[in-house]
Protein backbone atom coordinates (compact mmCIF):
# COMPACT_ATOMS: atom_id res chain seq x y z
CA UNK A 1 0.00 0.00 0.00
CA UNK A 2 1.50 3.60 -0.98
CA UNK A 3 0.95 6.72 0.67
CA UNK A 4 -0.69 8.19 -2.56
CA UNK A 5 -3.77 6.16 -2.31
CA UNK A 6 -4.45 4.52 0.41
CA UNK A 7 -3.02 6.74 3.23
CA UNK A 8 -4.48 9.32 5.19
CA UNK A 9 -3.28 12.74 3.49
CA UNK A 10 -2.76 13.94 6.87
CA UNK A 11 0.60 12.50 8.05
CA UNK A 12 0.99 13.47 11.46
CA UNK A 13 0.40 16.41 14.09
CA UNK A 14 2.80 18.35 16.16
CA UNK A 15 2.12 20.65 19.07
CA UNK A 16 4.51 24.03 19.05
CA UNK A 17 3.43 25.88 21.99
CA UNK A 18 -0.04 27.00 20.80
CA UNK A 19 0.11 25.85 17.30
CA UNK A 20 -0.21 23.03 15.57
CA UNK A 21 2.15 21.78 12.51
CA UNK A 22 -0.08 19.56 9.97
CA UNK A 23 2.04 17.33 7.79
CA UNK A 24 0.66 16.60 4.74
CA UNK A 25 2.01 13.81 1.92
CA UNK A 26 0.85 12.54 -1.52
CA UNK A 27 -1.20 13.49 -3.77
CA UNK A 28 -4.66 15.40 -3.22
CA UNK A 29 -7.60 15.09 -5.81
CA UNK A 30 -11.05 14.03 -5.39
CA UNK A 31 -10.23 10.37 -3.99
CA UNK A 32 -8.54 11.89 -1.20
CA UNK A 33 -9.41 15.44 -0.65
CA UNK A 34 -12.90 14.67 1.47
CA UNK A 35 -10.34 13.00 3.71
CA UNK A 36 -8.13 15.47 3.61
CA UNK A 37 -10.45 18.13 4.53
CA UNK A 38 -12.15 16.20 7.38
CA UNK A 39 -8.40 15.63 8.71
CA UNK A 40 -8.14 19.56 8.73
CA UNK A 41 -11.43 20.29 10.25
CA UNK A 42 -10.39 17.55 12.82
CA UNK A 43 -7.11 19.84 14.07
CA UNK A 44 -9.50 22.75 14.59
CA UNK A 45 -10.80 20.73 17.21
CA UNK A 46 -8.38 20.66 19.09
CA UNK A 47 -8.24 24.38 19.44
CA UNK A 48 -5.06 25.57 18.95
CA UNK A 49 -3.60 29.14 18.32
CA UNK A 50 -2.47 28.42 14.93
CA UNK A 51 -2.89 25.98 12.12
CA UNK A 52 0.56 25.60 9.88
CA UNK A 53 -0.47 23.36 7.33
CA UNK A 54 3.53 21.71 5.49
CA UNK A 55 2.14 21.00 2.27
CA UNK A 56 5.89 19.86 1.57
CA UNK A 57 5.05 15.94 0.91
CA UNK A 58 2.13 16.76 -1.50
CA UNK A 59 3.52 16.51 -5.16
CA UNK A 60 0.50 17.36 -6.68
CA UNK A 61 -3.23 18.88 -5.71
CA UNK A 62 -6.27 19.61 -7.99
CA UNK A 63 -8.77 22.11 -6.74
CA UNK A 64 -10.51 19.71 -5.04
CA UNK A 65 -7.46 19.56 -2.39
CA UNK A 66 -7.64 23.60 -2.54
CA UNK A 67 -11.25 23.63 -1.94
CA UNK A 68 -10.26 21.59 1.16
CA UNK A 69 -8.25 23.92 2.15
CA UNK A 70 -10.56 26.91 1.45
CA UNK A 71 -12.84 25.52 3.31
CA UNK A 72 -10.58 25.18 6.37
CA UNK A 73 -9.47 28.93 5.85
CA UNK A 74 -13.29 30.08 6.21
CA UNK A 75 -13.80 27.54 9.36
CA UNK A 76 -10.58 29.14 11.25
CA UNK A 77 -11.63 33.30 10.19
CA UNK A 78 -14.74 31.72 11.76
CA UNK A 79 -13.15 30.81 15.45
CA UNK A 80 -10.35 32.82 15.37
CA UNK A 81 -7.72 30.61 14.65
CA UNK A 82 -4.72 31.42 12.70
CA UNK A 83 -3.39 29.52 9.45
CA UNK A 84 -0.54 29.34 7.35
CA UNK A 85 0.87 27.05 4.77
CA UNK A 86 4.47 26.06 4.77
CA UNK A 87 6.41 23.80 2.20
CA UNK A 88 4.74 24.23 -0.70
CA UNK A 89 6.21 22.43 -3.90
CA UNK A 90 6.27 24.05 -7.23
CA UNK A 91 3.16 22.33 -8.54
CA UNK A 92 1.04 23.36 -5.66
CA UNK A 93 2.30 26.74 -5.86
CA UNK A 94 1.26 27.05 -9.84
CA UNK A 95 -2.14 25.91 -8.59
CA UNK A 96 -2.30 28.46 -5.67
CA UNK A 97 -1.49 31.25 -8.59
CA UNK A 98 -3.52 30.06 -10.92
CA UNK A 99 -6.53 30.41 -8.62
CA UNK A 100 -5.24 33.93 -7.38
CA UNK A 101 -5.35 31.78 -3.68
CA UNK A 102 -2.02 33.03 -2.91
CA UNK A 103 -2.86 36.18 -2.23
CA UNK A 104 -5.70 34.93 0.32
CA UNK A 105 -3.88 32.39 2.27
CA UNK A 106 -1.09 33.48 4.46
CA UNK A 107 1.74 31.43 2.47
CA UNK A 108 5.37 30.98 4.63
CA UNK A 109 8.53 29.77 3.25
CA UNK A 110 9.70 28.17 6.48
CA UNK A 111 8.70 26.35 9.16
CA UNK A 112 10.33 29.35 11.34
CA UNK A 113 8.32 31.70 9.60
CA UNK A 114 5.22 30.25 9.66
CA UNK A 115 5.65 29.97 13.66
CA UNK A 116 7.14 33.23 14.24
CA UNK B 1 13.22 1.61 -34.73
CA UNK B 2 12.65 5.20 -36.35
CA UNK B 3 9.03 5.98 -34.88
CA UNK B 4 6.94 9.15 -34.80
CA UNK B 5 4.52 9.90 -32.30
CA UNK B 6 1.34 11.05 -34.17
CA UNK B 7 -1.59 9.12 -33.66
CA UNK B 8 -4.04 8.83 -30.88
CA UNK B 9 -4.25 7.04 -27.54
CA UNK B 10 -7.72 5.93 -26.96
CA UNK B 11 -8.68 4.98 -23.54
CA UNK B 12 -11.63 4.04 -22.03
CA UNK B 13 -11.74 4.99 -18.03
CA UNK B 14 -14.27 3.93 -14.85
CA UNK B 15 -15.77 6.94 -13.69
CA UNK B 16 -13.91 6.11 -10.44
CA UNK B 17 -11.73 9.08 -8.67
CA UNK B 18 -9.29 5.86 -8.28
CA UNK B 19 -8.22 6.06 -11.42
CA UNK B 20 -6.99 9.60 -11.48
CA UNK B 21 -3.66 9.07 -10.51
CA UNK B 22 -3.12 6.62 -13.15
CA UNK B 23 -3.84 8.96 -15.92
CA UNK B 24 -2.11 11.81 -14.63
CA UNK B 25 0.55 8.96 -14.95
CA UNK B 26 -0.29 8.49 -18.94
CA UNK B 27 -0.60 12.03 -19.89
CA UNK B 28 2.05 12.83 -18.33
CA UNK B 29 4.80 10.98 -19.79
CA UNK B 30 3.07 11.42 -23.11
CA UNK B 31 3.25 15.57 -22.72
CA UNK B 32 7.09 14.58 -21.81
CA UNK B 33 7.60 12.55 -25.35
CA UNK B 34 5.76 15.33 -27.08
CA UNK B 35 8.28 18.11 -25.81
CA UNK B 36 6.58 20.03 -23.18
CA UNK B 37 8.77 21.25 -20.20
CA UNK B 38 7.90 20.04 -16.48
CA UNK B 39 6.00 22.66 -15.59
CA UNK B 40 3.21 23.28 -18.69
CA UNK B 41 2.99 19.55 -18.59
CA UNK B 42 1.90 19.51 -14.95
CA UNK B 43 -0.64 22.30 -16.43
CA UNK B 44 -1.88 20.17 -18.68
CA UNK B 45 -2.06 17.20 -16.61
CA UNK B 46 -4.05 19.49 -14.02
CA UNK B 47 -6.45 20.44 -16.72
CA UNK B 48 -6.78 16.53 -17.97
CA UNK B 49 -7.94 16.13 -14.02
CA UNK B 50 -10.17 18.98 -13.39
CA UNK B 51 -11.86 17.59 -16.08
CA UNK B 52 -12.42 14.45 -15.43
CA UNK B 53 -13.04 15.46 -11.86
CA UNK B 54 -15.95 17.36 -13.11
CA UNK B 55 -16.77 14.44 -15.14
CA UNK B 56 -17.12 12.15 -12.24
CA UNK B 57 -19.27 14.72 -10.10
CA UNK B 58 -21.45 16.62 -12.00
CA UNK B 59 -21.74 14.24 -15.71
CA UNK B 60 -22.24 10.74 -13.64
CA UNK B 61 -23.72 12.41 -9.99
CA UNK B 62 -20.39 10.48 -8.26
CA UNK B 63 -21.49 7.06 -9.28
CA UNK B 64 -18.12 5.15 -10.61
CA UNK B 65 -19.63 2.92 -12.86
CA UNK B 66 -20.11 5.17 -15.69
CA UNK B 67 -17.28 5.34 -18.44
CA UNK B 68 -15.27 8.09 -19.58
CA UNK B 69 -13.79 7.97 -22.94
CA UNK B 70 -10.39 9.83 -23.39
CA UNK B 71 -8.42 10.18 -26.33
CA UNK B 72 -5.05 11.84 -25.93
CA UNK B 73 -3.49 12.99 -29.29
CA UNK B 74 0.00 14.07 -30.19
CA UNK B 75 -0.43 16.37 -33.40
CA UNK B 76 1.71 17.66 -35.88
CA UNK B 77 3.82 16.25 -38.49
CA UNK B 78 6.50 15.23 -38.83
CA UNK B 79 7.18 16.37 -35.03
CA UNK B 80 4.04 17.00 -32.66
CA UNK B 81 3.59 20.70 -32.23
CA UNK B 82 0.44 19.96 -29.69
CA UNK B 83 -1.24 17.75 -27.83
CA UNK B 84 -5.29 17.58 -28.03
CA UNK B 85 -7.56 16.19 -25.07
CA UNK B 86 -10.54 14.57 -25.47
CA UNK B 87 -12.90 13.61 -23.06
CA UNK B 88 -16.64 12.41 -23.73
CA UNK B 89 -18.96 11.60 -21.31
CA UNK B 90 -22.52 9.74 -21.22
CA UNK B 91 -24.21 11.67 -18.38
CA UNK B 92 -27.25 13.90 -19.13
CA UNK B 93 -27.26 16.76 -21.59
CA UNK B 94 -26.25 19.75 -20.25
CA UNK B 95 -26.08 23.05 -21.74
CA UNK B 96 -22.26 24.28 -23.01
CA UNK B 97 -22.98 27.90 -21.68
CA UNK B 98 -23.93 26.61 -18.09
CA UNK B 99 -20.19 25.00 -17.92
CA UNK B 100 -18.52 28.35 -17.03
CA UNK B 101 -15.76 29.16 -13.70
CA UNK B 102 -17.64 31.75 -11.36
CA UNK B 103 -15.75 34.85 -9.80
CA UNK B 104 -12.67 34.20 -8.31
CA UNK B 105 -12.95 36.80 -5.62
CA UNK B 106 -15.71 35.13 -4.25
CA UNK B 107 -13.49 32.86 -1.91
CA UNK B 108 -15.56 29.85 -1.27
CA UNK B 109 -14.64 26.08 -1.89
CA UNK B 110 -15.47 24.53 -5.43
CA UNK B 111 -15.90 26.09 -8.64
CA UNK B 112 -12.01 26.35 -9.17
CA UNK B 113 -11.90 23.36 -11.81
CA UNK B 114 -13.21 25.51 -15.12
CA UNK B 115 -11.24 28.70 -14.47
CA UNK B 116 -8.11 26.07 -14.33
CA UNK B 117 -8.61 24.35 -17.12
CA UNK B 118 -9.03 27.67 -19.62
CA UNK B 119 -6.40 29.12 -17.90
CA UNK B 120 -3.70 26.43 -18.61
CA UNK B 121 -4.94 25.20 -22.10
CA UNK B 122 -4.54 27.15 -25.60
CA UNK B 123 -8.28 26.12 -26.48
CA UNK B 124 -11.03 24.58 -24.36
CA UNK B 125 -14.68 23.87 -26.14
CA UNK B 126 -17.53 21.94 -24.85
CA UNK B 127 -19.92 20.59 -27.02
CA UNK B 128 -23.00 17.78 -26.78
CA UNK B 129 -21.79 14.42 -27.98
CA UNK B 130 -23.07 12.67 -30.96
CA UNK B 131 -25.91 9.93 -28.98
CA UNK B 132 -25.44 12.06 -25.62
CA UNK B 133 -23.65 12.93 -22.86
CA UNK B 134 -20.58 16.31 -23.45
CA UNK B 135 -17.58 16.35 -25.50
CA UNK B 136 -14.91 18.21 -24.06
CA UNK B 137 -12.34 19.05 -26.77
CA UNK B 138 -8.46 21.07 -25.59
CA UNK B 139 -5.83 21.93 -27.12
CA UNK B 140 -2.23 22.60 -25.60
CA UNK B 141 0.39 23.70 -28.44
CA UNK B 142 4.01 23.60 -27.64
CA UNK B 143 5.06 26.87 -28.84
CA UNK B 144 2.26 28.41 -26.04
CA UNK B 145 5.02 27.43 -23.94
CA UNK B 146 5.91 30.00 -21.04
CA UNK B 147 9.46 31.38 -22.56
CA UNK B 148 8.80 30.83 -26.35
CA UNK B 149 6.61 33.45 -28.28
CA UNK B 150 3.19 33.02 -28.52
CA UNK B 151 1.61 32.40 -32.08
CA UNK C 1 -14.78 10.01 -2.07
CA UNK C 2 -14.25 6.78 -1.32
CA UNK C 3 -13.90 4.88 -4.49
CA UNK C 4 -12.72 1.04 -5.63
CA UNK C 5 -10.10 -0.04 -8.22
CA UNK C 6 -12.38 -3.03 -9.61
CA UNK C 7 -12.61 -1.65 -12.84
CA UNK C 8 -10.64 -2.56 -16.15
CA UNK C 9 -9.05 0.61 -18.49
CA UNK C 10 -9.50 -0.45 -21.76
CA UNK C 11 -6.82 1.01 -24.02
CA UNK C 12 -6.45 1.26 -28.04
CA UNK C 13 -3.09 1.74 -28.33
CA UNK C 14 -0.34 2.70 -31.59
CA UNK C 15 1.75 -0.37 -32.81
CA UNK C 16 4.46 2.14 -32.81
CA UNK C 17 7.36 1.80 -30.35
CA UNK C 18 6.91 6.11 -29.49
CA UNK C 19 4.34 4.79 -27.09
CA UNK C 20 6.24 2.09 -24.87
CA UNK C 21 7.00 4.95 -22.42
CA UNK C 22 3.79 5.96 -22.18
CA UNK C 23 2.22 2.58 -21.50
CA UNK C 24 4.70 1.69 -18.95
CA UNK C 25 4.05 5.26 -16.93
CA UNK C 26 0.38 3.72 -16.78
CA UNK C 27 0.72 0.56 -15.67
CA UNK C 28 3.89 1.53 -13.05
CA UNK C 29 0.88 3.82 -11.42
CA UNK C 30 -1.81 1.22 -11.40
CA UNK C 31 0.59 -1.13 -10.26
CA UNK C 32 1.35 1.01 -7.10
CA UNK C 33 -2.16 1.85 -6.74
CA UNK C 34 -2.74 -2.00 -6.84
CA UNK C 35 -0.34 -2.12 -3.91
CA UNK C 36 2.76 -4.11 -5.66
CA UNK C 37 5.87 -3.37 -4.63
CA UNK C 38 8.65 -1.29 -6.77
CA UNK C 39 10.66 -4.14 -7.99
CA UNK C 40 7.73 -6.48 -8.49
CA UNK C 41 5.80 -3.55 -10.51
CA UNK C 42 8.79 -3.25 -12.21
CA UNK C 43 8.79 -6.92 -13.16
CA UNK C 44 5.09 -6.39 -14.23
CA UNK C 45 5.70 -3.37 -16.75
CA UNK C 46 8.62 -5.00 -17.90
CA UNK C 47 6.52 -8.24 -18.84
CA UNK C 48 4.29 -5.59 -20.46
CA UNK C 49 6.64 -3.80 -22.48
CA UNK C 50 8.33 -7.34 -23.59
CA UNK C 51 4.69 -8.50 -24.89
CA UNK C 52 4.07 -4.86 -26.91
CA UNK C 53 7.72 -4.90 -27.94
CA UNK C 54 6.73 -8.08 -29.72
CA UNK C 55 3.40 -7.80 -30.81
CA UNK C 56 4.88 -4.39 -32.62
CA UNK C 57 7.61 -6.88 -33.64
CA UNK C 58 5.82 -10.13 -34.88
CA UNK C 59 2.18 -9.39 -35.08
CA UNK C 60 2.57 -6.47 -37.18
CA UNK C 61 6.41 -6.73 -38.51
CA UNK C 62 7.13 -3.20 -37.47
CA UNK C 63 4.09 -1.48 -39.21
CA UNK C 64 3.45 1.64 -37.30
CA UNK C 65 -0.39 1.94 -38.08
CA UNK C 66 -1.77 -1.21 -36.33
CA UNK C 67 -3.67 -1.08 -33.10
CA UNK C 68 -2.94 -2.99 -30.05
CA UNK C 69 -5.98 -3.71 -27.64
CA UNK C 70 -4.92 -3.45 -23.93
CA UNK C 71 -7.42 -4.06 -20.81
CA UNK C 72 -5.61 -3.19 -17.44
CA UNK C 73 -7.55 -4.94 -14.95
CA UNK C 74 -7.19 -4.72 -10.63
CA UNK C 75 -8.71 -7.83 -9.94
CA UNK C 76 -10.47 -8.83 -6.80
CA UNK C 77 -13.05 -7.64 -4.09
CA UNK C 78 -12.98 -5.31 -1.85
CA UNK C 79 -9.84 -4.87 -2.27
CA UNK C 80 -7.64 -5.49 -5.85
CA UNK C 81 -5.26 -9.14 -5.24
CA UNK C 82 -3.91 -9.13 -8.53
CA UNK C 83 -3.68 -7.37 -11.90
CA UNK C 84 -4.61 -9.08 -15.03
CA UNK C 85 -3.23 -7.80 -18.35
CA UNK C 86 -4.87 -8.49 -21.83
CA UNK C 87 -3.00 -7.90 -24.89
CA UNK C 88 -4.96 -8.40 -28.49
CA UNK C 89 -3.38 -8.13 -31.88
CA UNK C 90 -4.94 -8.28 -35.28
CA UNK C 91 -1.68 -9.55 -36.86
CA UNK C 92 -2.17 -12.65 -38.74
CA UNK C 93 -2.83 -16.04 -36.79
CA UNK C 94 0.06 -17.53 -34.82
CA UNK C 95 0.16 -21.16 -33.11
CA UNK C 96 0.48 -20.12 -29.64
CA UNK C 97 2.77 -23.18 -29.60
CA UNK C 98 5.55 -21.55 -31.11
CA UNK C 99 5.70 -18.32 -29.20
CA UNK C 100 8.07 -20.06 -26.58
CA UNK C 101 11.32 -18.64 -24.84
CA UNK C 102 14.79 -20.23 -26.40
CA UNK C 103 17.98 -21.77 -24.42
CA UNK C 104 19.75 -19.06 -22.01
CA UNK C 105 22.51 -21.13 -22.77
CA UNK C 106 22.80 -19.86 -26.14
CA UNK C 107 24.34 -16.47 -25.95
CA UNK C 108 22.95 -14.20 -29.07
CA UNK C 109 20.69 -10.99 -28.99
CA UNK C 110 17.56 -11.62 -28.76
CA UNK C 111 15.05 -14.11 -27.99
CA UNK C 112 14.52 -13.01 -24.39
CA UNK C 113 10.88 -11.21 -24.25
CA UNK C 114 9.10 -14.52 -23.89
CA UNK C 115 11.33 -15.98 -21.14
CA UNK C 116 10.80 -12.82 -19.20
CA UNK C 117 7.01 -12.72 -19.80
CA UNK C 118 7.04 -16.18 -18.04
CA UNK C 119 9.48 -15.43 -15.53
CA UNK C 120 7.99 -12.20 -14.10
CA UNK C 121 4.41 -13.36 -14.27
CA UNK C 122 2.02 -16.03 -12.36
CA UNK C 123 0.09 -16.69 -15.55
CA UNK C 124 0.69 -16.05 -19.39
CA UNK C 125 -1.44 -17.28 -21.87
CA UNK C 126 -1.53 -16.85 -25.93
CA UNK C 127 -4.74 -17.64 -27.50
CA UNK C 128 -5.92 -17.19 -30.98
CA UNK C 129 -8.04 -14.21 -30.97
CA UNK C 130 -12.04 -14.21 -32.06
CA UNK C 131 -11.98 -12.57 -35.41
CA UNK C 132 -8.09 -13.23 -36.20
CA UNK C 133 -4.92 -11.65 -33.74
CA UNK C 134 -3.68 -13.58 -31.17
CA UNK C 135 -5.25 -12.54 -26.99
CA UNK C 136 -2.30 -12.55 -24.69
CA UNK C 137 -3.43 -12.78 -21.13
CA UNK C 138 -1.02 -12.43 -18.33
CA UNK C 139 -1.61 -12.54 -14.48
CA UNK C 140 0.52 -11.38 -11.43
CA UNK C 141 -0.98 -11.62 -7.76
CA UNK C 142 -0.21 -9.88 -4.69
CA UNK C 143 0.78 -12.15 -2.75
CA UNK C 144 2.86 -13.90 -4.98
CA UNK C 145 5.46 -10.63 -4.52
CA UNK C 146 9.23 -12.06 -3.02
CA UNK C 147 8.96 -11.38 0.56
CA UNK C 148 5.27 -13.34 0.99
CA UNK C 149 4.22 -16.55 1.30
CA UNK C 150 3.43 -18.07 -2.25
CA UNK C 151 -0.47 -19.35 -2.07
CA UNK D 1 12.92 17.39 -26.04
CA UNK D 2 13.89 14.94 -23.39
CA UNK D 3 16.54 12.36 -23.08
CA UNK D 4 14.63 9.22 -22.73
CA UNK D 5 13.10 9.78 -26.26
CA UNK D 6 14.39 11.39 -28.36
CA UNK D 7 17.97 11.96 -28.17
CA UNK D 8 20.98 9.11 -28.51
CA UNK D 9 21.20 6.62 -25.58
CA UNK D 10 24.67 7.23 -25.84
CA UNK D 11 25.42 10.37 -24.16
CA UNK D 12 29.46 11.04 -23.92
CA UNK D 13 32.92 8.64 -24.62
CA UNK D 14 35.64 9.54 -22.41
CA UNK D 15 39.04 7.73 -23.07
CA UNK D 16 40.97 6.66 -19.76
CA UNK D 17 44.46 5.24 -21.37
CA UNK D 18 43.53 3.16 -23.87
CA UNK D 19 39.97 2.43 -22.72
CA UNK D 20 36.71 4.22 -23.31
CA UNK D 21 33.88 4.95 -20.64
CA UNK D 22 30.68 5.47 -22.79
CA UNK D 23 27.77 6.65 -20.27
CA UNK D 24 24.46 5.94 -21.26
CA UNK D 25 21.13 7.50 -20.53
CA UNK D 26 17.22 7.29 -20.47
CA UNK D 27 15.26 4.32 -21.08
CA UNK D 28 16.40 1.77 -23.29
CA UNK D 29 13.71 0.35 -25.08
CA UNK D 30 12.42 -0.53 -28.71
CA UNK D 31 11.98 2.32 -29.81
CA UNK D 32 15.44 3.24 -28.68
CA UNK D 33 17.90 0.32 -28.43
CA UNK D 34 18.87 0.30 -32.14
CA UNK D 35 20.37 3.40 -32.33
CA UNK D 36 22.00 2.68 -29.22
CA UNK D 37 23.67 -0.87 -30.70
CA UNK D 38 24.52 1.44 -33.40
CA UNK D 39 26.85 4.01 -30.98
CA UNK D 40 27.98 0.94 -29.10
CA UNK D 41 29.47 -0.57 -32.52
CA UNK D 42 30.88 2.74 -33.56
CA UNK D 43 32.62 2.60 -29.92
CA UNK D 44 34.63 -0.93 -30.98
CA UNK D 45 35.56 1.00 -34.43
CA UNK D 46 37.62 2.67 -32.53
CA UNK D 47 39.72 0.23 -31.51
CA UNK D 48 39.90 1.16 -27.39
CA UNK D 49 41.61 -1.93 -25.65
CA UNK D 50 38.63 -1.82 -23.00
CA UNK D 51 35.04 -0.49 -23.27
CA UNK D 52 33.21 0.33 -19.77
CA UNK D 53 29.94 0.78 -20.58
CA UNK D 54 28.44 2.91 -17.89
CA UNK D 55 24.84 2.47 -17.06
CA UNK D 56 24.13 4.54 -13.53
CA UNK D 57 21.68 6.97 -16.76
CA UNK D 58 19.60 3.96 -17.66
CA UNK D 59 16.18 3.51 -15.42
CA UNK D 60 14.59 1.05 -17.80
CA UNK D 61 16.18 -1.39 -19.81
CA UNK D 62 14.07 -4.19 -21.83
CA UNK D 63 15.20 -7.14 -23.64
CA UNK D 64 15.66 -4.66 -27.02
CA UNK D 65 18.73 -2.90 -25.08
CA UNK D 66 20.10 -6.38 -23.67
CA UNK D 67 20.23 -7.42 -26.78
CA UNK D 68 22.00 -4.54 -28.08
CA UNK D 69 24.74 -5.73 -25.62
CA UNK D 70 24.81 -9.07 -26.56
CA UNK D 71 25.50 -7.69 -29.49
CA UNK D 72 28.69 -5.45 -28.57
CA UNK D 73 29.95 -8.90 -26.14
CA UNK D 74 29.90 -10.95 -29.49
CA UNK D 75 31.99 -8.20 -31.30
CA UNK D 76 34.22 -7.53 -28.80
CA UNK D 77 34.65 -11.32 -27.87
CA UNK D 78 35.34 -11.61 -31.92
CA UNK D 79 38.02 -7.97 -31.78
CA UNK D 80 39.69 -9.04 -28.56
CA UNK D 81 38.52 -5.97 -26.59
CA UNK D 82 37.63 -6.01 -23.32
CA UNK D 83 34.36 -5.16 -22.02
CA UNK D 84 33.02 -4.29 -18.76
CA UNK D 85 29.26 -3.10 -17.53
CA UNK D 86 29.25 -0.73 -14.53
CA UNK D 87 26.43 1.58 -12.54
CA UNK D 88 23.74 -1.02 -13.10
CA UNK D 89 20.29 0.58 -10.96
CA UNK D 90 18.72 -2.04 -9.75
CA UNK D 91 15.95 -2.38 -12.07
CA UNK D 92 18.79 -3.02 -14.98
CA UNK D 93 20.14 -5.33 -13.02
CA UNK D 94 17.24 -7.46 -12.18
CA UNK D 95 16.60 -7.88 -16.22
CA UNK D 96 20.61 -9.25 -15.65
CA UNK D 97 19.47 -11.23 -13.69
CA UNK D 98 16.15 -12.62 -14.99
CA UNK D 99 17.99 -13.27 -18.10
CA UNK D 100 20.91 -15.02 -16.03
CA UNK D 101 23.45 -12.64 -18.49
CA UNK D 102 24.71 -11.15 -14.83
CA UNK D 103 27.41 -14.40 -15.15
CA UNK D 104 27.99 -13.99 -18.71
CA UNK D 105 28.80 -9.73 -18.67
CA UNK D 106 31.23 -8.79 -16.53
CA UNK D 107 29.46 -6.19 -14.40
CA UNK D 108 31.68 -3.89 -11.81
CA UNK D 109 30.13 -1.69 -8.92
CA UNK D 110 32.99 1.12 -8.97
CA UNK D 111 34.27 2.78 -12.37
CA UNK D 112 37.59 2.15 -10.23
CA UNK D 113 36.72 -1.80 -10.77
CA UNK D 114 36.32 -1.78 -14.21
CA UNK D 115 39.46 -0.16 -15.24
CA UNK D 116 41.33 -2.04 -12.79
N1 LIG E 1 -18.75 17.59 -17.39
C1 LIG E 1 -19.71 18.41 -16.88
N2 LIG E 1 -21.02 18.08 -17.00
C2 LIG E 1 -21.98 18.90 -16.50
N3 LIG E 1 -21.73 20.06 -15.86
C3 LIG E 1 -20.45 20.44 -15.71
C4 LIG E 1 -19.38 19.63 -16.19
N4 LIG E 1 -18.24 20.28 -15.90
C5 LIG E 1 -18.57 21.41 -15.25
N5 LIG E 1 -19.89 21.52 -15.12
C6 LIG E 1 -20.64 22.67 -14.51
O1 LIG E 1 -19.75 23.78 -14.42
C7 LIG E 1 -19.67 24.25 -13.07
C8 LIG E 1 -18.29 24.79 -12.76
O2 LIG E 1 -17.35 23.72 -12.65
P1 LIG E 1 -16.03 23.90 -11.78
O3 LIG E 1 -15.44 25.23 -12.12
O4 LIG E 1 -15.15 22.76 -11.99
O5 LIG E 1 -16.51 23.98 -10.27
P2 LIG E 1 -17.18 22.86 -9.34
O6 LIG E 1 -17.08 21.56 -10.02
O7 LIG E 1 -16.38 22.91 -8.08
O8 LIG E 1 -18.59 23.33 -9.15
C9 LIG E 1 -20.07 23.06 -12.21
O9 LIG E 1 -20.60 23.45 -10.97
C10 LIG E 1 -21.11 22.37 -13.11
O10 LIG E 1 -22.39 22.95 -12.95
N1 LIG F 1 2.74 -11.46 -30.54
C1 LIG F 1 3.40 -12.40 -31.25
N2 LIG F 1 2.94 -12.76 -32.46
C2 LIG F 1 3.62 -13.68 -33.19
N3 LIG F 1 4.73 -14.30 -32.79
C3 LIG F 1 5.24 -13.98 -31.60
C4 LIG F 1 4.61 -13.03 -30.76
N4 LIG F 1 5.33 -12.92 -29.61
C5 LIG F 1 6.36 -13.77 -29.73
N5 LIG F 1 6.32 -14.43 -30.91
C6 LIG F 1 7.28 -15.49 -31.36
O1 LIG F 1 8.00 -15.98 -30.23
C7 LIG F 1 9.42 -15.86 -30.45
C8 LIG F 1 10.14 -15.56 -29.14
O2 LIG F 1 9.90 -14.21 -28.73
P1 LIG F 1 10.95 -13.49 -27.80
O3 LIG F 1 11.34 -14.41 -26.70
O4 LIG F 1 10.37 -12.19 -27.36
O5 LIG F 1 12.23 -13.23 -28.69
P2 LIG F 1 12.45 -12.29 -29.98
O6 LIG F 1 11.26 -11.41 -30.12
O7 LIG F 1 13.70 -11.55 -29.67
O8 LIG F 1 12.60 -13.26 -31.12
C9 LIG F 1 9.56 -14.77 -31.49
O9 LIG F 1 10.75 -14.89 -32.22
C10 LIG F 1 8.30 -14.97 -32.34
O10 LIG F 1 8.51 -15.98 -33.30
Amino acid sequence: MNQDSHSSPVQSERWVGRATVVEVAGDIDLHRSSQFQQSLLDVVDRNPERIVVDLGGVGYMDSSGVASLVKLLSRTRKTGVGLRLVGLTRRVQSVFEITRLNTVFEICQTEEEALA
Amino acid sequence: MKSVLNRPIVIHLPSSPSYLPVMRATLGKLCELVGFDRETAGAVVLSMDEALTNIIKHAYGGAEDGVIDIELAPVGEPEPEAVKISLRDYGPAVDPKKIKSRDLDDVRPGGLGVHIIKKCMDTVEYAPADGGGTLLTMVKKLNSQKGKDKV
